[in-house]
C-alpha cells in the first residue's frame, strides 16, 4: 500500500500545473468555446515540452496511469480544450499493436489525434451495430465522439463477422456533425459510409477502454470540483459583507467542508480505480464506483460553489462557470451515475472486499 | 367549510379558460421572442399582453379601485403557475413583485401612472438593489439620491440589474440619509431608464442571457419619483422581496420538467420508462415535487386569506429553488449523455434541452432573491422564534 | 379550496392537547413502556371524556376524517399509548354494517377495542393466504397486529371461498405472541386456528383501510417530529455554550429550519390525502405520497432533533426519545417509503395533476 | 513506490492470523458477556484480551521502548477494523484514545503503571470531559482540583462519564488555574474509580445501555496523577479526542451492518434481491461506505506516515457517524416492517436486530468526540484555511 505521490510525481504535477498556467488562458478559452474551436497551440506546446509522451511511455516504476492520471486532473483543474483523456485511453490500445513505435512517435509529437468512437444507441455501451466487411470497409454511427471533429482518427467499436472489435479509421472519412453540449467542448456524431478501417483490437480491449475512460472522466470530474473549490474558499475569504469575511458564516464554513468531504472521497476512490487498472486488475466495479462517485458529488459540489459566489459566480466575467459546466458534462459522460450504479447493483450479492 | 385541497369549480375553470387561451397564443414565434429578449418583450409579447388584459387577467386580483377585479390572490397563483408551467411571458417580476409594491406603498398620483402601463404590459421594471458590495447585505448599498430643489441627484452603481436594457423604468434602492442607521436611510425611487446619467453595460452570464451593471452619473428624477416616505425604502424592499420569493416558488416552471421528462421517456424510450429503477427515480422527483408544492399552496393560500407569509415565503422559496436544481440534475441523468445536449444542438435535444438549461440556470434562484441561507436564517426567526 | 381547520376544529384540537397534557404522564408513558403495556387508564378516561365518539361519528360539516386526524396528530404528540388510530380504522369499516348503532356505542365506550390485523408475508399487503371456511372459520396467521394482544377484536383480512374479505374475530380466541419494535408500543403475531369469525366487509372496504391507514400513519410520524422539533427549538433556545443560546450559532438555525421545512410539507401532504379520502376520492396515490414524504422525513428530522440535542437527547430522563423511536416506528408501519415509492412509480406513466 | 490501494502481504497476512483467531473466540457466551458489560468486560473477555496480549497484537504499534511491537500503525487500524467487523471488544477507547495519550503525554512513571494493564486488559478508563453546562464549549469546564500538600483535591459534576461503572479509572478534565485563560487552566488527572468521593449515577439510553453521571466530592489523588504538566491539559485532550475520531471513522462496524443486510436478503428474501429497486439501493449504500473508507484509509494513512490528520480525521467523523445513521436507516427501511424489530424480539429480529440497534445508538456517534458542526467548522479552518 501507498497513498503517496513519488517525489517525481509531485514534481510533474507541479510543473504541468505551472506550464498550463502559463500557456492556458482562461480567455482565451471563452473565446475558443464560443466558436466551438479546441485549444490547437496548446496541444503543439504539449507536444513539444514531451507531456504527450505522458500517454504513449510506461512511466517511472511503471507508474504510467497514476502520471497520466495526474496529468489528466491538471488540464482538467485548466479547462484546458485538448483531447489529451481521448488520445490518452486510444493510445493504450494502439501502442500493443506499435510494435516499431512509429505511432506512438507521431502520438507524441502531436500530429496523430485520436478519439474513441464507441456509443451509438444512447445510455448502452454493449449495442455496437456499426459493422466493419471483411474487406475492411466500416459503416455506421456513433454518439458524442468528443473533438471527433478536431481529430486525425478515430478508434470506432465495430464488428466484424460477428465479432467485437476496435478499428482505426482516418477523421477525413467521417461525417461528423457538431453538437452542444453544456461543457462547451467539442464533440460531434460522425457517420461512417464504407470507410477504409484497420483493426487494432478486439473486444477486451474495447472493455477495458471503458474501464479506464471511465475512471479518467470521474478524475475530470474531480478537477473540475477541486478548481471550483478552490475559487470558492478564495471568494469566501474576500468577499466581505455584514463587515466580515462570507467564509466566517458558519453556512458557508460548513458548504465548503461539505464540498471538500465529497472531493476527498471521490479522488481516493479515482486513484483506487486507477491504481487497480495499473495493476492488471479488471474488475468493473472500482472505476464504476469511482465514476459513480464523481458524477454524483460534482453537481452537488458546483452548485454549492455557485451559491457561495452568489451572482459573482454565473457571469462569464468570471472564471467558475467552466468548471461548473465541465464538471457536469463528464458526469454524464463515459458512465452516467445510473449507469455505474448499475454495475454495482449487478454484483451486490457478490461479497465485497470492505476490508 | 372543512379542509379541502381541491381548486372550487370557479378556479378549475379559470384554469381550463386560461390554459385554452394560452394554447392559441403559445407559437414558437412567441418563444422565440421571449427567449431572445429574455422578457423584455417585442410585438408578439405585446399583442398576447394586451390580449391578457382584454380579458382583466392581468389584474383580476388587483382592487376595484384601481380598475382591478377584485378576485381573491389564488387567480393569481393559478395564473402565474399556469405562465410558468407553459414557458409564456407575462411581465415577470414587474407583475410580482413590483405591481404589488406600487399599490401598497405608492401615492394615488403612482398607482394611476404606472398600474394601467402595468397591466397592459407597456412598462417593465427592472430591479436596482445589488451592488458590487451590498448583495446578501443589502442595506449596507451605496447608491446616493441627493435633494437638489424639485430634484433627486442620483450617482452610484449597481449591479444584477437584470432586464434593465429592455426596462422602461428602474426601481431603484438609494441612500437620501447617509447619516440614518444602516436600514433607516434607504429610499426607493423611480428611475425611468433613459434618464441621462443612466448607463447599463450587459454582463453575459452561464445561462446563455446576461444580467447588467448599471451605473448613475447625475441622474436626476423629479422628487415624487420617491414610493412611500422618503428613507422608508427598507420596508418596501422587504414586502417586494417577500412577493419575489412567492413567484420564485411557483411550482409551474417545475412541474413542467417534470412532466417533459416523462412524456419524453414515454414517447422516446419506452424501455428505459419501463425500467424499475427509472421510475424509482421519476417517483422520487414527484415525491419532492408533491412535497414543494404544498409548501407553495399553503404560502399562495396565506396570501389569499389575507395574510403575510414570512417563514412559510422563506420554506417554499427554499423549497422550489433548491429543487430546480435537483430536478434538472437528475433529469440529465436520466437522460443519459444526450441529457447534456443544449437547445440549440443539431437535432435539437431531449426535452428541448429544459433540463440542460435549468441547470445552467437554477443558481440565481438560490441566490436571488435573498440568499437560501438566509432564507433558512428567516424560518429559523420568523418561524421557530430562535434568537436572532 | 380551504386549508385551514374550522375554528371547531382549533378549539377541539386544543382542547383535547390539555386534557393529554393533564391525563398522560411521560413518566407513566415510560413505564408502561418497560412493562411492554397499554394506557388502559387513559382508554377509559378517552372514553368517558366523549374523545372516542370522534372515532364513530360523521362529524360537524361531514368532516369526520379530518376530526379524527386531528386527534391522532394530537394523541401522537403526547406518545399516548392507545390504540386510537387502530380503532379508528376499524371503525370505519364495522359502522357500515352497524345498522342498530349498537357497534358503535360500545366503541365509543371503549369496551369494543378492535384492531386491523392484515399483514402476513412482509411488505406484501396483497399475499393473504389466511382462509375461513364456509362454516366462518378462520385459519391463519398475521404479523405486526398492533395492540393486538390488548385489542379485544382483530379485524381479520382473509379469503372466503378466494374472495377477500374482513372478519371480526374475537381476540381471546387468537394466540398472540408480543414483538419488540423499536417503537416499544404493543404489537403481536396473531396465529388463528379454526376461530369463529364474522365477516363484516369486502375486498373494496380493506383496500380502504390501508388508504385509511396509511395517511393516519404518515400523521403520527408528522406528530412525532412536530414534537421533536417543538422541544427542539425550546432546548436551542434555554441550552447555553461559548455564552449564547445554541440557537444563535447558524448550523443550529438551519438544522431546525430545515425540520421545519419538511414537517410542513409532510404535513400539508397528510391533509390532503386525509381530505381526499373525506370526499370519496380512492385513489391510492395521495396516500402514499404522505406516508412517502412522512416516513422518509422523520429518521432525517429525528436525528437532527439529537444532533442539537447532544447527550441530553438520548437518555431516557428526556422525553425526546419516545418521539424518534415512535417516529422511525410508524415510518415502517402501513407501507415503508420503498412501498410507497413504488404506488407512485407504477403510475408515472399517468399525467399528474399538479397545477 | 507507485500508488497502490492494495493491502501489502504483511498486512494481508495478520488480517488473515487476526480473522482466525477471532473466529476461534467469537462465542455466543463472549458477545452476551460484552453487550451486557457493555465493554466494562468480564472473565470472558479478560481471557480474550489476554490471548490478544499474548499475540502481542494490544500493543504491536507502541514503540519498542514500552514494551510494544514498533509495527506501523496500519497494523492497528487492521486490528480496530476486525474487532468492529465482528463486534468484539478490544478496550475501545481506553485502547484508541487513552493509552496514544500516555504514550504522548505521560511520565516514565505512568507508562510504566499503565501501558501494561491497558495492553493485558485490566485497566479500563472512562473519559471525564464534559460537564452538565461544558459540552462542546468544553473549554468552559468548572470541575476543580486544588493543590493541597502532596494531593490535588477535586470537586464538581461530569456527566455522559460512560462505563464510569465498570472502569478502573476516570480520565477528568479538570481546571488547575481558575484565573488562566479559558483554555490555559486546564489539566489532566487519573483518578482511580474507587477513590473516596467518587460517586457513579446511570443514566439510562435509548440504546439499551447506560452512561453515567459522575460527582467528585472532596476527591483526594496524589500530585503525580497529573498527565504532562499541570495547566496543560487542553492539547492532551485535543490530542486524545483526535485519537478518538480516528476510532468513530471506523469502516468495521459499518461495513458488517451492509454485509449483514445483504445476506439477510440473500438468506431469507432472495425475491427481495432480485428487485432492480432494491439492488440499486444497496449499490448507494456500497458507494457511500466506499466513499467513507476511502477517507478512513486517508486518515490512517497520514497516521502511518507519521502524520497528523487535523481536517482528515475530521472528514472521516463525519462521514463514517453520518453514513451509520443513513445505512441503520436505509437497511431498516429495505427489511420492511420487520426492520423495526429488536433483537430481543420474539424469533428474534433480521439481522439480529442490527440495522435497528444501529438506528438508535447512531446519534451519539455524531455529537460524541466532537459534534459534527465543530468538526465541520474544523475541516474549513484546518483543512481549507477560512477565517475562524
Amino acid at each position: 500500500m501507498n497513498l503517496d505521490l513519488t517525489e517525481t510525481q509531485r514534481l510533474m504535477q507541479e510543473s504541468l500545473g505551472g506550464f498550463l498556467e502559463a500557456h492556458v488562458s482562461l480567455d482565451q478559452v471563452r473565446d475558443l468555446e464560443r466558436n466551438q474551436g479546441w485549444d490547437k497551440a496548446l496541444w503543439k506546446k504539449l507536444a513539444e515540452q514531451g507531456w504527450l509522451e505522458l500517454v504513449i511511455r510506461d512511466g517511472c516504476e511503471g507508474a504510467d496511469l497514476v502520471d497520466l492520471s495526474l496529468a489528466v486532473e491538471c488540464l482538467s483543474r485548466r479547462a484546458a480544450l485538448v483531447p489529451f483523456m481521448e488520445v490518452a485511453v486510444c493510445s493504450r490500445v494502439l501502442r500493443a499493436s506499435d510494435a516499431d513505435g512509429a505511432t506512438r512517435s507521431k502520438i507524441a509529437e502531436g500530429d496523430l489525434v485520436v478519439t474513441p468512437a464507441l456509443l451509438e444507441a444512447v445510455d448502452d455501451w454493449n449495442r455496437i451495430e456499426a459493422k466493419v466487411t471483411s474487406a475492411g470497409r466500416l459503416s455506421g454511427a456513433k454518439h458524442f465522439v468528443d473533438y471527433g471533429a478536431e481529430a486525425t482518427h478515430h478508434l470506432v467499436a465495430a464488428k466484424q463477422d460477428g465479432e467485437m472489435g476496435l478499428f482505426l479509421v482516418d477523421a477525413n472519412n467521417a461525417r461528423c456533425e457538431p453538437l452542444k453540449t453544456i461543457g462547451r467542448t467539442p464533440s460531434c456524431q460522425a457517420t461512417y459510409e464504407a470507410v477504409p478501417a484497420e483493426r487494432v483490437a478486439g473486444e477486451e480491449a474495447f472493455i477495458d477502454m471503458i474501464l479506464l475512460g471511465r475512471s479518467l472522466a470521474a478524475l475530470q470530474c474531480v478537477g473540475a470540483m477541486e478548481e471550483a473549490l478552490e475559487k470558492t474558499v478564495q471568494y469566501a475569504r474576500l468577499r466581505e459583507q455584514f463587515g466580515q469575511p462570507i467564509g466566517r458564516f458558519q453556512a458557508v464554513r460548513h458548504h465548503c467542508s461539505d464540498m471538500a468531504i465529497r472531493i476527498a472521497s471521490s479522488r481516493d476512490l479515482c486513484f483506487e480505480a486507477i491504481s487497480a487498472l495499473q495493476a492488471g486488475n479488471r474488475d468493473p466495479l472500482r472505476p464504476a464506483a469511482a465514476k459513480a462517485s464523481a458524477s454524483r458529488a460534482a453537481p452537488e459540489v458546483l452548485m454549492l460553489a455557485h451559491q457561495i459566489h452568489g451572482g459573482n459566480g454565473v457571469i462569464e466575467e468570471n472564471d467558475l462557470y467552466f468548471f461548473t459546466l465541465r464538471g457536469k458534462e463528464r458526469s454524464l459522460a463515459w458512465g452516467t451515475v445510473d449507469e455505474c450504479l448499475e454495475v454495482i447493483g449487478e454484483r451486490v450479492d457478490q461479497p465485497v472486499d470492505w476490508l | 367549510m372543512i379542509v379541502d385541497f381541491r381548486w372550487s369549480p370557479e378556479h378549475v375553470d379559470f384554469r381550463e379558460n386560461l390554459r385554452a387561451f394560452i394554447r392559441d397564443w403559445r407559437t414558437p414565434e412567441l418563444l422565440q421572442e421571449y427567449a431572445e429578449t429574455y422578457g423584455g418583450g417585442g410585438e408578439r409579447i405585446g399583442a398576447f399582453h394586451r390580449a391578457i388584459d382584454e380579458r382583466g387577467w392581468m389584474r383580476m386580483c388587483w382592487p376595484v379601485e384601481v380598475g382591478g377585479g377584485g378576485r381573491d390572490t389564488l387567480y393569481q397563483y393559478i395564473f402565474v403557475e399556469e405562465m410558468e408551467y407553459w414557458g409564456m411571458p407575462y411581465g415577470n417580476l414587474t407583475f410580482t413583485s413590483i405591481a404589488p409594491s406600487i399599490l401598497a406603498f405608492g401615492s394615488e398620483a403612482q398607482k394611476q401612472q404606472y398600474l394601467p402601463g402595468i397591466y397592459r404590459g407597456e412598462l417593465c421594471f427592472a430591479l436596482g438593489y445589488s451592488e458590487p458590495n451590498a448583495g446578501t447585505d443589502l442595506a449596507s448599498l451605496r447608491t446616493q439620491a441627493t435633494r437638489e430643489g424639485d430634484e433627486w441627484v442620483i450617482q452610484g452603481q449597481k449591479i444584477w440589474t437584470s432586464l434593465a436594457d429592455v426596462s422602461t423604468h428602474i426601481w431603484l434602492a438609494v441612500r437620501t440619509d447617509p447619516s440614518a442607521s444602516k436600514h433607516g436611510g434607504i429610499s426607493i425611487i423611480i428611475v425611468p431608464t433613459d434618464t441621462p446619467g443612466v448607463t447599463i453595460r450587459p454582463l453575459h452570464t452561464m445561462y446563455g442571457g446576461h444580467t447588467n451593471e448599471t451605473f448613475y452619473d447625475d441622474v436626476r428624477v423629479p422628487l415624487d419619483h420617491v414610493v412611500g416616505e422618503v428613507n422608508q425604502g427598507w420596508p418596501i424592499i422587504m414586502h417586494a422581496l417577500n412577493h419575489e420569493r412567492v413567484a420564485l416558488a411557483a411550482t409551474g416552471a417545475l412541474a413542467r420538467i417534470y412532466d417533459q421528462l416523462v412524456d419524453h421517456l414515454a414517447s422516446e424510450k419506452a424501455d428505459r420508462l419501463s425500467d424499475p429503477v427509472v421510475r424509482r427515480s421519476l417517483a422520487e422527483l414527484q415525491l419532492e415535487l408533491r412535497e414543494h408544492r404544498a409548501l407553495a399552496l399553503r404560502n399562495a393560500w396565506i396570501i389569499a386569506q389575507g395574510g403575510t407569509p414570512i417563514s412559510e415565503a422563506s420554506m417554499a422559496k427554499i423549497s422550489g429553488t433548491e429543487l430546480r436544481s435537483g430536478l434538472a440534475n437528475r433529469a440529465m441523468d436520466l437522460l443519459g449523455r444526450a441529457g447534456g445536449l443544449s437547445a440549440d444542438s443539431l437535432d435539437g435535444a431531449p426535452m428541448d434541452g429544459r433540463a440542460e438549461f435549468n441547470f445552467r440556470l437554477s443558481p440565481i434562484f438560490r441566490f436571488g432573491g435573498g440568499t437560501n441561507e438566509v432564507m433558512r436564517d428567516i424560518v429559523a426567526a420568523a418561524g421557530l422564534g430562535l434568537p436572532r
